[in-house]
C-alpha cells in the first residue's frame, strides 16, 4: 500500500498546484512539497520491512490480456531511484519555490514537475516491462512540458521539442524492444524476464531486442549520437534542467540499463555496444563540455560525459563494474544537481550564464563560490569527494576489462583522457565563472543575492558530496551493497568503499588525469579553434535535422507535388484498380476463367436492334459530347434502348423505371442547361485524350469480360424460392414488385429514403441560389417570345386528368402486374412536371398549395409506419399480410405491402416535385448588373 | 427486445421526418430549430441507450437475427448484429450525439435540414453495420453516402462545393463498381445474405476461382474507396478539410463503414478455410494499409493546416486499422476493433479542436505558423496535447494501447514488416504534432485575442472534451475494453457459429433452378405466428 | 353537383377510360371508376380553371366521323406524297383567321389540322387570333383554308360556343 | 378470321409506320418532315393497337380493349409535339423549301 | 446473346468513363449516366437473360419458366437510387458553376475563402 | 400466319426505327433531331405491340403507354428548351 502510495500521490495529485494557488502566493509550491515529503514519507514506510529481503510487489491487472499490469516492485535499485527522485525532487521544489518566486504561471510548473515525478517513480518501480514504458513516455510528455515551460522563447520550444521527438524514438523502438522481450519469455513480468537470460539471449531475436531497447536507453540518456537534445533542454527552467537532466530522467535509461542487466548482458554484443557508445558519450562529452560558454551547456556536456561513464561500467559485463556504475549514479546525482541549482543562483544573480562575461564573483557571492568548487571538484574526481571514489572504481575496471582486450593500454587511455577534460572542464566552470578578474561586462553591484531556500538544498547536496568521499562506508555502502544485490543478487561481490586503496594503477590514473586536466585548462585558448569546431561536428543534432528536414520535403513532395486535387486525380487510381483487380485474376490463369462451360445462345433479332441502340446512344453520346443539348437527345436514345432491352430479356417493371427515370432525368438535365455553357470546348491535349481513350476501352473490356465470364456459367439461385411462394405466400403475381416491397421491402426502404435525401440536399443546395437566367441561347439567339406555347398550355389540361388516372392504373395493378408505387409515383410526377412545361412554374406551383418537403416527409412516413405497424402484431418489421376483403357484393384482395407501396408513391411524387420546382425557381430575371 | 436492431434504422428516419415535418410548420428555416434540436437530441440519446443494449446483449453471447418481413434467410434481408455490429452502431450513435451537441451551437443555422440529414446519415451508418445482406449494404451505404453529400455541402461555400464535386462524382463511379461487384458475386453464388455467401463460396470450384477473385478485388476496391485505401486515398483530405467542424467530426466514422466492409467480407466469405477463395485478398490488405500508413503520414507531415493535418491523421489511421486487420489473426482483429472505437472519438474530438482553433485565431485560421492568442488557448492547448498524445501512442492514452495491442498482434513473420512501419510513422506524427502543438500554442504573435474574434462555438469545447474523454476512459478500461475486442474478434471469426445463427438449422443447400418446382417444406412461413427466435 | 362534379363530361370520360384500361366492368372496378371519375376531375379542376362547356353534345359524334374519314385519307395523302417525288411539293404557310375564340375550341382544332390530310398547326397568333398552318401541298391556299374552316371550326364553334 | 384481321392491321400498322420515318428521312425541310410522322406513325401505331386488341382479346381471358387508350393519348399529343417543333424550328428560322416563313414573333 | 450484351455492356461502360474522365461537369454527368446504364445492365444480366419469360406469377407454370426476378428488384433499387444521385449531381454542377464561377470540375475558387 | 407476319411487321419497324435514327444522327437541325427522337419512342410503341403478339404476352401493354406518355414529354421539354432556354419558368 505504501509503495503504491508513493507513485500514486504525486501521479493522481499532480493537478493540485494548479489549485494551490489559492492558498497564498507560495500555495503551489507547499502543495508539491507536501505531496512530495508525503510520497518520502511512504518510501520511508515501503522500505522499513527492509530492502534485503524478497522484493516487495504490489499488483493491479490493468489489461491482463496484453500481459499489461500495474504492478510495482520495490527493491534495493527501486528504492535508490526513489530515493534520488523524491530527495532531489524536495530539493528542486524548495529551490523553484524561490527561483520562480515571480513567475506568475509557477503553479503549472509545480504541476507538471509532480506529474514527472511521478511517472519517474513509477518508471523506477515499475514490475511490468509494458507499464514501464507507459511511465518512460510519460516522463517524457512531462519533460517536454517543463522544458517548453518558457515557450515565448523560441530555444525553449525548439529544445523541448527535439527532446521530446528523440526520447520519443527511443521510446517507440523501447515498446518494439519491450514487446519481443515480452514474447520471447512469454510474460511481461520482471521478475519473470530477469530470471531467463539464457532463453533470452539464446533466441534469434535478441539482437533485435536489444537493439530495440537499447534505443531506448540511449535516447534517455543521451548517449552519442543522441546526445544533442541534452543541451538544447537546457532551456528549461534551472530547477527543472538540475532534477531532470541531472539527477532523474536522463538516468531514466541508465536505469533501465541495470535494470535489465541481468535479463540482457553478458554477451559481446552487450560490451561493445554499451561498453562502446558508453566510453565514446564520455571523452566526446567531457571533450565538448570544455568549449561551452553557457554555464548550463557546460553542465549539459560534462553530464552526457557522465552518463557515458555510467553506460560503460554497466557495459563492461562484470560485477563489480556495476556496483561502481551504481555508486557513480548516487554520486553524479549529489553533485551535478547542486551544480545546475548553482548555476542557477548565477544566472539569477547576474541575469547572464554566458562564462565569457562573468568573472570575478568569487567576492560578491562567496557561499556559492565555495559550494560549486567543491561540488565541481567532486565533478572532476578529486579527492576527498565522492566523485573521486566511484572514478577510481572506474579506473580499476578499465584497467581489469581492458587488459582481455588485444591492445590493453586503449581503454584505460581513454578512461584518463576522459577524465582529464574533466578536470579541465571543471577548473575553467570555477575559474571562469568565480575567480578570474572581473570581465566588466557585469555590474556587481547590481548583483541579486540568492535567498538562503536557494543556497540551502545546494549546500545539502554539497554536504552529501563530501560526507560520502570522507566516509563511505558509513554513509553509502549499506544501501550500495542493497542496491547491487537487487542487481545481482548472488553475484554481489564484495565491496568496501575506502577513500584511500593504496598506490595503485588507478591512483596514477588519476594524477595523470589532474595534471593533463590542469594542462588543458591552461591551454585552452590555444585548443579553442580546435574545440570551435567541435559542437559544429557532423554531430546528432545536424544529422537528426537533416533527416527529419529531408523527410519533412519527401512528405511535401509526395503529399502535394504529386497531387493537385483533381478530379481525374482520384478516379483515374479508381479505374487502374479496377482494371488490376479485374484482369489479373483472369491473366493468372492463362484466361481460361474468362470463359465458362455453357453454349452462348443465339440473339434474337430484336435484341439486337436494341443493344445496338443502347451502344449507338452511348457512342453517339460520346461523339457530341462537347454538344450539350444534342448530347441529351443521344443519351435518351441510349436509355430508351436500355429499356428496350429490359423489355426484350423479359423484365417489364425495370423497363418502366428506366423509362420513367429518363425522362425525368432528361427534364432535370435541361433544366440545369440554361444554366451552363451550351457546348464544351474542345481539350487540345493529345495525350490526355488517348490516355482516357485506353483507359476507357480497357475498362468496357474488363467489364464486357467480366459479364461474359458470369453469363456462361451455370448457376444456382435462391431467386426460385420467390417465384415458388410470391403468389402464395406474399399475395401478389408480380414477383418483382413482391420482392421490392415485401421479401426485401428493407431494400425499398432504403430507396425511398435515398430519393428523399437527395431532394433535401437539392432543397438545402438551391435554398439560396439565385442565377440570372441567360438572355439568349448559347449561339446568342435571343428567346422566343412565346412563353407558353398555345397548344401545349391548353391541352396539357385534358391530358392531366388522364395521367392521373394512368397512374392509379398502375399504382393499384403493381403487386400481380408490371407496375406499383414507384412507377406510379414517376407518372404522376411527370404528368405535372408538364403542367409546370406548359403552364409555367408559378401556373403550376401556385395549384400545388402544400410543403412539398413535407410531403415526402409524410410519403416516408406512410412507408415506415407500415413497416412498424407489423412490430404491432409482434412480427419482424415489414412482415405484410394479406387476405380477400368481402364488401357487400364487393370482393377484392388487399395486401398489407400496398399501404407501403403508397408511401413510396407520395414519397416519389414528393421528391420529383421538389427538386424540379427548386431547381426551376434558381432562375431570376436578369439584371443589368448581371450582364456587366 | 427483439426488434432493437431495427428501432436503430428506424428511429433515426423517424426523427427525420419529424424534424422535416416540424420545420415544414415554420414559416422561417430557424424558426423551427430550437425544437428540432431537442427532438434530435432526445432522439440520439435513445439511440446510445438501445445500442449499449445491444452491446451489453451481444457481449453476453446473443447474436441478433431479425428477419425483415418475416421471411427466412436467406431469402429475406436478415439484420444481423453481433459484438462488432453492436460496437459499431454504438459509436455512430454516441459519436453523433455529440456531433449533435456540437452543432447545436449554432452551426446548425447555418443551412437547412442540418438535423434531419444527421439523423439520415446515422440511419445509414447504423443500417451499414447492422445488415448481413451485401445488397442492402450497398442500399445503405448508399443512405449514408447522399446523407454526406448533402452534410458536406452543409453550410455552401465555394470550397466545399469544389470538394463535393469531387468527392460525389468519385463515390458514384465508387457505387456503380460496388453493383458489378455484387453482381458478379450473385451471378456465381447465386445469394445476397453473406452468411450464406460464406456457405456458398466455400464450395466454388476451380474454374470460377477467377471470377471469385475478381469480384473480391472490386469489392475491396469499393470499400477501399470508402475508406480511403492507397491508391484511394487522395479524396479524403480536401474533402474532410472541406466540412464544417461538426460535419468533418461526423465523418470521422465513414472510413469505418470502408474497413468494417471489408471485415465482413474478407474474413468469413475469402477468410480462412474457404476452398478455393482461401484468403484471396490476404496479402493485398496489409500491404494496402501499410502503404495507406506511410502516405497518411506523408501527408500529415506535409500539412500546413491544422484541419488539413487532421485528415491526414484519418488517412494514417484507415492504414493502421487495415495493417491490424489485414493480418487476418483474431488478435490483430482483435486489436482493430479496439483501434476503430479510439480512433473514430480521436479524429472527432481533433477535428472539434481544431475547428474552435481556427475559429479563435481569426484570419490566419488553421495555418500552422505564428498567430495570435486564443480565447480559449489554455484549455485548447490542453485538450489538443491530450489528443495530440492519443494520436501518437503516447501513453497512458488509448493510442499507446492501440499501437501496443497491433504490434503484440502481429504474427513474428509479419513483425519484420509491420512494426518498422507503426513506430516509425509514430515517431513522425510525434516530431510533427509536437511542432503542431508548440507552433499553435506557444508561439503567440501577440497576448491578445484577434479583434472581432469570439470565444466560441462554445458548444463545441464541451463535447471535444468528451470525445477526447474516450482517449481516457478506453485505456482506463482498458481490460474490460481489450476483452471485449476479442470476443468480438473471435465471434468474426467464428464463421461456422454465425452461419447457424443466420441461416439456422435447416440452413438450406442450393439448389439447382431446374429441381424447385415447389417452396421446400421448411421454407413456408405463414400461417406459422411464431416468430424465428434468433 | 357541380361541387362534386365539375366536369361532368370529363368524370365520364375518365370513368369510362378506368373501365377501358381495366378491361373489366367487375362491380370492384365501377366502383372505383365512380371513385376516379368524381376525385380526379376535382382535383384537376385547379389547372383547368376555365374549361369550356360542351353547348352541343350533339353534334360531336358527327365532328368524329369526319375527322376519323379524314385521318384515313391523310394518311394515303401522306404516304403518296412522300413515296414521291420531293420537288413535285408544293407546301405553303397558310394563316387562317380564326372565329373560334375558346382557347380549348382552339386547341382542338389546332389538332385536328395537324391529323388531317397535308396540313399542320404550326403557331396559335393569339394576338391576332391568326392560326399559321403548313401545308406540304397546295396548289390553292385559299380553298385549302374555306375547307379547314368549313369541315372543322364551324362544328367546333357549335359545339363550345353555340 | 382473327389470325387474318389481325395479320392485317398488322402489315398495315407497319408499313404506315415505316412510311412516316420514311417521310423523315426523305422529306426535304423539317416542316415537310413533320408531317409524315404526326400522321402516318400514328395512323400506323392506330392499326398496330388494332391488331394488338384483337389479338389479346382472342389469345387472353377476356375482351383486351385497354389499347384505345394508348390511342386516344397519341392523338391528343401527337399535334403538341408537331406543334412545339414546329415552333422550335419556326422561332430557329430553319428554311422551308419553296415557302417563306410567317413572321415568328407576335 | 451473352457476347453480344456484354460487348453492348462494355462499349456503354467505355464511353460513360471517357466522359467521366472529362473536364467539364455536364460531359461528367453524361458519363456518370451511361455508366449506371452500363452496371444496371451488367446486374439486371447476372441473373441470367431469357426472352418472353417475364416474373409474373402464374401458378400453371413451373419455377424455371420465368426470368430471375431477384436481379429484376435490385436493379430497380438501382435504377432509383442512381437517379437520386444524378439529380444531385446536376443540381450540383449547377450550384458548382454558380459558385466557382466556371464549369469545370476542377474550377477553382474565385478567391480565398477560409474554410472550415 | 401470324407466326409470318409478326415477325416480318417487326422487321419492318426495325427498319423504321433505323431511318428514324438516321434522321437523329443526320439532323441537320435540332428540331429534326427531337423529330427523329419522338418518331422513334412512336416507332418503339409500334415494335413493342408486335413484340407483345409474337411472345403471345400483354405484359408490355404498361411499357407502351408510358412510352406514349415518356416520349411526349421529354419531347415537350427539348422543344421548350429550344424557345425559351428554361423550361419551367
Ligand atoms: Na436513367
Ligand atoms: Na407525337
Amino acid at each position: 500500500m505504501a509503495l503504491a502510495l508513493i507513485v500514486l500521490l504525486p501521479l493522481s495529485l499532480f493537478w493540485l498546484p494548479l489549485v494551490g494557488r489559492r492558498f497564498g502566493r507560495h500555495g503551489a509550491a507547499a502543495t508539491a512539497g507536501a505531496i512530495t515529503l508525503a510520497a518520502l514519507a511512504a518510501l520511508g514506510v515501503a522500505a522499513r520491512a527492509g530492502l534485503t529481503g524478497p522484493v516487495q510487489i504490489v499488483r493491479l491487472d490493468w489489461m491482463p490480456r496484453l500481459g499489461l499490469s500495474l504492478s510495482l516492485r520495490l527493491d534495493g535499485l527501486s528504492f535508490l531511484f526513489c530515493a534520488l527522485v523524491l530527495g532531489i525532487g524536495a530539493l528542486v521544489v524548495l529551490y523553484a519555490r524561490y527561483y520562480l518566486a515571480e513567475d506568475d504561471r509557477r503553479d503549472r510548473f509545480f504541476a507538471f514537475l509532480l506529474l514527472f515525478m511521478g511517472a519517474m517513480l513509477g518508471l523506477v518501480t515499475a514490475e511490468n516491462l509494458l507499464a514501464l514504458v507507459v511511465l518512460w513516455e510519460l516522463t517524457s510528455v512531462s519533460s517536454f512540458l517543463l522544458v517548453a515551460f518558457k515557450h515565448r522563447q523560441p530555444e525553449a520550444r525548439r529544445g523541448a521539442r527535439r527532446a521530446l521527438s528523440v526520447t520519443g524514438l527511443g521510446g517507440l523502438a523501447l515498446l518494439g524492444g519491450v514487446l519481443l522481450l515480452g514474447q520471447i519469455v512469454g510474460d511481461y513480468t520482471l521478475t519473470t524476464v530477469l530470471a531467463s537470460r539464457d532463453v533470452i539471449v539464446a533466441h534469434p531475436r535478441y539482437p533485435y531486442a536489444l537493439a530495440l531497447v537499447l534505443l531506448g536507453v540511449f535516447t534517455k540518456s543521451a548517449q552519442v549520437p543522441f546526445h544533442f537534445w541534452l543541451p538544447g533542454a537546457m532551456a528549461a527552467p534551472t530547477p527543472a534542467s538540475a532534477y531532470l537532466h541531472s539527477a532523474t530522467m536522463v538516468k531514466a535509461g541508465i536505469f533501465l540499463l541495470v535494470r535489465l542487466w541481468p535479463a540482457l548482458s553478458g554477451t559481446d554484443l552487450w560490451l561493445w555496444s554499451v561498453g562502446g557508445l558508453g566510453l565514446t558519450t564520455m571523452v566526446f562529452g567531457a571533450v565538448v563540455a570544455l568549449f561551452q560558454h553557457d554555464v548550463k551547456g557546460l553542465l549539459a556536456y560534462s553530464t552526457i560525459s557522465h552518463l557515458g561513464l555510467i553506460a560503460t561500467l554497466f557495459g563492461l559485463n562484470t560485477e563489480m563494474a556495476v556496483v561502481a556504475g551504481l555508486f557513480h549514479i548516487i554520486n553524479h546525482a549529489c553533485f551535478k544537481a547542486s551544480l545546475f541549482m548553482a548555476a542557477g543562483v548565477i544566472d539569477h544573480g547576474t541575469g547572464t550564464r554566458d562564462m565569457r562575461r562573468l568573472g570575478g564573483l568569487a567576492r560578491s557571492m562567496r557561499s556559492t563560490a565555495i559550494l560549486t568548487t567543491v561540488a565541481a571538484a567532486a565533478m572532476a574526481g578529486l579527492p576527498p569527494l565522492n566523485g573521486f571514489l566511484s572514478k577510481e572504481m572506474f579506473f580499476k575496471e578499465a584497467v581489469e576489462v581492458g587488459a582481455s582486450a588485444a591492445q590493453p593500454w586503449l581503454v584505460p587511455a581513454v578512461a584518463t583522457l576522459g577524465g582529464a577534460f574533466s578536470v579541465a572542464y571543471s577548473i575553467r566552470l570555477v575559474w571562469d565563472v568565480f575567480y578570474r578578474p572581473a570581465t566588466g561586462a557585469l555590474d556587481h553591484d547590481a548583483l541579486h543575492l540568492p535567498p538562503v531556500g536557494m543556497q540551502a538544498p545546494i549546500a545539502l547536496l554539497v554536504a552529501v558530496c563530501i560526507a560520502v568521499g570522507v566516509a563511505p562506508g558509513l554513509v553509502v555502502e549499506p544501501l550500495l551493497l542493497d542496491v547491487a544485490r537487487s542487481v545481482l543478487r548472488a553475484q554481489t561481490p564484495e565491496v568496501h568503499l575506502n577513500l584511500w586503496h593504496g598506490f595503485n594503477l588507478p591512483l596514477l590514473m588519476s594524477g595523470i588525469a589532474v595534471a593533463g586536466g590542469v594542462l588543458l585548462a591552461r591551454s585552452r585558448h590555444g585548443l579553442s579553434e580546435v574545440g570551435r569546431g567541435l559542437p559544429d561536428l557532423p554531430a546528432g543534432a545536424d544529422a537528426f535535422n537533416a533527416t527529419l528536414g529531408a523527410m519533412f520535403r519527401f512528405a511535401r513532395w509526395f503529399s502535394v507535388t504529386l497531387n493537385r486535387h483533381e478530379l481525374v486525380g482520384y478516379v483515374v487510381p479508381v479505374v487502374l484498380s479496377v482494371l488490376v483487380v479485374g484482369t489479373l485474376p483472369f491473366y493468372a490463369s492463362s484466361w481460361s476463367g474468362l470463359s465458362g462451360p455453357l453454349p452462348v445462345s443465339p440473339a434474337p433479332a430484336a435484341l439486337i436492334a436494341f443493344v445496338a441502340l443502347l451502344g449507338l446512344g452511348a457512342v453517339a453520346t460520346l461523339r457530341f459530347h462537347r454538344r450539350r443539348i444534342l448530347a441529351l437527345i443521344t443519351l435518351s436514345l441510349s436509355g430508351l434502348g436500355s429499356t428496350l432491352v429490359f423489355v426484350e430479356l423479359s423484365a417489364p417493371d425495370l423497363a418502366l423505371t428506366q423509362l420513367s427515370v429518363e425522362v425525368a432525368t432528361t427534364v432535370l438535365m435541361l433544366l440545369a442547361l440554361n444554366f451552363l455553357p451550351a457546348e464544351s470546348p474542345r481539350e487540345v491535349t493529345l495525350p490526355r485524350v488517348v490516355r482516357d481513350a485506353s483507359l476507357a476501352l480497357l475498362f468496357g473490356l474488363a467489364m464486357a469480360g467480366g459479364m461474359y465470364a458470369v453469363l456462361t456459367r451455370p448457376f444456382t439461385t435462391i431467386a426460385d424460392f420467390y417465384v415458388a411462394t410470391s403468389k402464395s405466400h406474399g399475395g401478389g403475381t408480380n414477383i418483382v414488385n413482391v420482392i421490392l416491397v415485401d421479401y426485401r421491402g428493407f431494400d425499398t426502404m432504403g430507396e425511398v429514403t435515398v430519393l428523399g435525401v437527395a431532394a433535401l440536399a437539392v432543397a438545402a443546395m438551391l435554398h439560396d441560389t439565385r442565377i440570372p437566367r441567360p438572355r439568349a441561347s448559347g449561339e446568342g439567339r435571343a428567346w422566343s417570345p412565346d412563353r407558353h406555347p398555345f397548344l401545349l398550355r391548353i391541352m396539357s389540361r385534358p391530358l392531366l386528368p388522364l395521367l392521373l388516372l394512368v397512374a392509379m392504373y398502375i399504382l393499384l395493378r403493381g403487386h400481380n402486374l408490371p407496375g406499383g408505387g414507384f412507377i406510379a409515383g414517376l407518372v404522376v410526377g411527370v404528368a405535372l412536371i408538364l403542367q409546370f412545361l406548359a403552364g409555367g412554374l408559378d401556373f403550376a406551383a401556385s395549384r400545388l398549395r402544400f410543403s412539398f418537403v413535407a410531403a415526402i416527409a409524410i410519403g416516408l412516413l406512410v412507408a415506415l409506419l407500415t413497416g412498424l405497424a407489423a412490430i404491432l402484431f409482434r412480427t419482424p418489421f415489414l412482415t405484410s399480410t394479406f387476405g380477400h376483403v368481402h364488401l357487400g357484393p364487393l370482393e377484392f384482395e388487399l395486401a398489407s405491402a400496398m399501404a407501403f407501396d403508397l408511401g413510396v408513391f407520395i414519397t416519389v411524387v414528393a421528391v420529383l416535385l421538389t427538386i424540379l420546382t427548386r431547381l426551376g425557381r434558381v432562375g431570376v430575371e436578369p439584371t443589368e448588373r448581371s450582364d456587366a | 427486445m427483439m426488434h432493437l436492431p431495427v428501432v436503430m434504422v428506424a428511429l433515426p428516419l423517424l426523427t427525420a421526418i419529424g424534424c422535416l415535418l416540424w420545420g415544414a410548420r415554420a414559416v422561417r428555416p430557424r424558426q423551427s430549430l430550437v425544437t428540432e434540436r431537442a427532438v434530435s437530441q432526445a432522439s440520439l440519446l435513445v439511440l446510445v441507450v438501445i445500442s449499449i443494449r445491444l452491446i451489453v446483449e451481444t457481449a453476453a453471447g446473443h447474436v441478433f437475427v431479425y428477419r425483415l418481413a418475416n421471411w427466412p434467410t436467406p431469402y429475406s434481408i436478415a439484420l444481423v448484429v453481433d459484438r462488432l455490429s453492436a460496437t459499431m452502431v454504438a459509436l455512430t450513435a454516441v459519436l453523433a450525439l455529440f456531433v449533435q451537441v456540437a452543432a447545436a451551437g449554432d452551426e446548425d443555422g447555418r443551412g437547412r435540414f442540418f438535423h434531419p440529414l444527421l439523423h439520415l446519415q446515422v440511419m445509414g451508418l447504423c443500417g451499414a453495420f447492422m445488415t448481413g445482406d451485401l445488397f442492402n449494404l450497398f442500399v445503405f451505404f448508399e443512405i449514408l453516402l447522399i446523407a454526406s453529400y448533402a452534410l458536406l455541402m452543409f453550410g455552401g461555400g465555394a470550397v466545399r462545393t469544389r470538394a463535393a464535386l469531387h468527392y460525389v462524382v468519385l463515390n458514384l463511379v465508387g457505387s456503380a463498381l460496388f453493383l458489378v461487384a455484387i453482381g458478379m458475386l450473385y451471378g456465381t453464388l447465386g445469394t445476397l445474405n453473406m452468411a450464406d455467401m460464406a456457405v456458398r463460396a466455400a464450395q466454388v470450384g476451380p474454374t470460377d476461382r477467377p471470377l471469385m477473385r475478381a469480384a473480391a478485388g472490386l469489392l475491396l476496391l469499393v470499400f477501399g474507396l470508402k475508406a480511403a485505401i492507397v491508391p484511394m486515398n487522395l479524396w479524403l483530405p480536401p474533402t474532410y478539410h472541406a466540412a464544417s467542424t461538426p460535419v468533418s467530426a461526423l465523418f470521422a466514422i465513414m472510413t469505418k463503414v470502408g474497413v468494417y466492409g471489408i471485415i465482413r467480407v474478407f474474413i468469413p466469405i475469402f477468410g480462412p478455410d474457404q476452398g478455393e477463395v482461401t484468403g484471396i485478398a490476404d496479402p493485398w490488405i496489409l500491404g494496402l494499409g501499410l502503404a495507406t500508413l506511410v502516405v497518411g503520414t506523408l501527408g500529415a507531415l506535409a500539412a500546413t493546416e491544422l484541419k488539413q493535418l487532421v485528415t491526414f491523421l484519418i488517412v494514417n489511421s484507415v492504414g493502421t486499422q487495415l495493417t491490424a486487420v489485414g493480418q487476418f489473426t483474431e488478435q490483430g482483429l482483435a486489436a482493430s476493433v479496439y483501434y476503430i472505437i479510439h480512433s473514430t472519438f480521436l479524429t472527432a474530438g481533433l477535428f472539434l479542436v481544431s475547428g474552435a482553433v481556427c475559429h479563435q485565431r481569426g484570419e490566419i485560421g488553421g495555418r500552422l505558423s505564428s498567430g495570435p492568442a486564443m480565447h480559449e488557448g489554455r484549455a485548447l492547448g490542453y485538450l489538443f496535447l491530450v489528443a495530440a498524445m492519443s494520436a501518437v501512442g503516447l501513453p497512458p492514452l488509448s493510442g499507446f494501447v492501440s499501437k501496443a495491442l497491433i504490434l503484440s498482434a502481429t504474427p513474428p513473420a509479419l513483425q519484420g514488416a509491420v512494426w518498422p512501419v507503426v513506430l516509425a510513422t509514430s515517431f513522425l506524427l510525434l516530431v510533427q504534432l509536437s511542432r503542431v502543438g508548440s507552433v499553435l500554442f506557444w508561439n503567440l504573435a501577440g497576448d491578445v485575442p484577434p479583434p472581432g474574434s469570439k470565444p466560441g462555438p462554445h458548444a463545441s469545447r464541451g463535447p471535444a472534451l468528451g470525445l477526447l474523454s474516450a482517449s481516457v476512459l478506453l485505456a482506463v478500461f482498458g481490460g474490460p475494453v481489450d476483452t471485449f475486442c476479442r470476443d468480438t474478434a473471435a465471434a468474426v471469426y467464428d464463421r461456422e457459429a454465425m452461419i447457424q445463427r443466420v441461416l439456422g438449422d435447416d440452413a438450406p443447400t442450393p439448389k439447382t433452378r431446374d429441381d424447385m418446382p415447389v417452396p421446400p417444406h421448411g421454407y413456408v412461413r405463414r400461417p406459422q405466428p411464431e416468430v424465428p427466435v434468433p | 353537383m357541380t361541387r362534386w362534379v365539375p366536369h361532368p363530361w370529363l368524370s365520364l370520360v375518365v370513368g369510362i377510360a378506368w373501365l377501358l384500361v381495366n378491361d373489366s366492368i367487375d362491380p370492384g372496378h365501377l366502383i372505383l371508376a365512380v371513385f376516379f371519375g368524381v376525385t380526379i376531375p376535382r382535383w384537376t379542376q385547379r389547372f383547368w380553371p376555365d374549361a369550356p362547356s360542351i353547348r352541343r353534345p350533339g353534334r360531336i359524334l358527327r365532328l368524329f366521323v369526319v375527322f376519323a374519314y379524314d385521318i384515313v385519307v391523310a394518311n394515303f395523302v401522306v404516304a403518296k406524297l412522300v413515296l414521291g417525288p420531293n420537288d413535285r411539293l408544293r407546301p405553303a404557310f397558310l394563316e387562317i383567321g380564326l372565329d373560334l375564340d375558346d382557347p380549348f375550341a382552339i386547341a382542338v382544332l389546332a389538332s385536328m389540322i395537324t391529323l388531317t390530310p397535308g396540313t399542320l398547326s404550326a403557331q396559335v397568333r393569339e394576338g391576332d387570333g391568326m392560326l399559321i398552318v403548313h401545308a406540304l401541298d397546295t396548289d390553292d391556299p385559299e380553298a385549302e383554308i374555306a375547307t379547314i374552316k368549313r369541315r372543322y371550326e364551324r362544328p367546333l364553334k357549335e359545339i363550345f360556343e353555340c | 378470321m382473327e389470325e387474318i384481321v389481325i395479320s392485317v392491321f398488322l402489315l398495315f400498322g407497319a408499313v404506315f409506320v415505316l412510311l412516316g420515318s420514311l417521310g423523315l428521312v426523305k422529306l426535304p425541310d423539317i416542316y415537310a418532315r413533320l408531317h409524315g410522322p404526326t400522321k402516318a406513325t400514328t395512323l400506323g401505331v392506330g392499326s398496330l393497337l388494332v391488331a394488338s386488341a384483337t389479338y389479346q382479346s382472342t389469345a387472353g381471358p377476356g375482351l383486351s380493349v385497354h389499347e384505345v387508350l394508348v390511342l386516344v393519348f397519341l392523338f391528343l399529343t401527337a399535334p403538341i409535339s408537331a406543334y412545339l417543333i414546329a415552333r422550335a424550328a419556326l422561332h430557329l428560322r430553319l428554311p422551308g423549301r419553296g415557302v417563306d416563313l410567317p413572321a415568328d414573333e407576335e | 446473346m451473352e457476347v453480344l450484351l456484354s460487348l453492348g455492356v462494355g462499349a456503354v461502360a467505355a464511353c460513360g468513363i471517357y466522359l467521366v474522365l472529362r473536364e467539364r461537369t455536364f460531359s461528367v454527368v453524361l458519363g456518370l449516366a451511361l455508366l449506371s446504364y452500363a452496371t444496371n445492365l451488367f446486374l439486371f444480366s447476372v441473373g441470367r437473360v431469357t426472352v418472353g419469360a417475364p416474373p409474373i406469377a402464374n401458378p400453371d407454370a413451373g419455377a424455371v419458366a420465368y426470368a430471375d426476378p431477384l436481379p429484376q428488384a435490385l436493379v430497380l433499387t438501382a435504377i432509383v437510387i442512381g437517379f437520386a444521385m444524378t439529380a444531385f449531381v446536376v443540381v450540383l454542377a449547377l450550384v458548382a458553376r454558380q459558385r466557382l464561377g466556371s464549369d469545370e470540375v476542377d474550377a477553382m475558387p474565385p478567391r480565398k475563402e477560409p474554410p472550415g | 400466319m401470324l407466326s409470318v407476319v409478326a415477325p416480318i411487321a417487326l422487321g419492318v419497324l426495325v427498319l423504321a426505327m433505323l431511318l428514324s435514327l438516321a434522321r437523329l444522327f443526320r439532323g441537320p437541325s435540332l428540331p429534326d433531331r427531337i423529330l427523329a427522337l419522338d418518331t422513334l419512342f412512336v416507332n418503339t410503341i409500334g415494335l413493342l405491340l408486335v413484340l407483345g403478339i409474337v411472345l403471345g404476352t400483354s405484359v408490355y401493354f404498361e411499357a407502351v403507354l408510358l412510352i406514349a406518355m415518356m416520349g411526349f414529354v421529354s419531347t415537350c421539354a427539348l422543344a421548350k428548351y429550344l424557345l425559351r432556354g428554361d423550361i419551367m419558368e
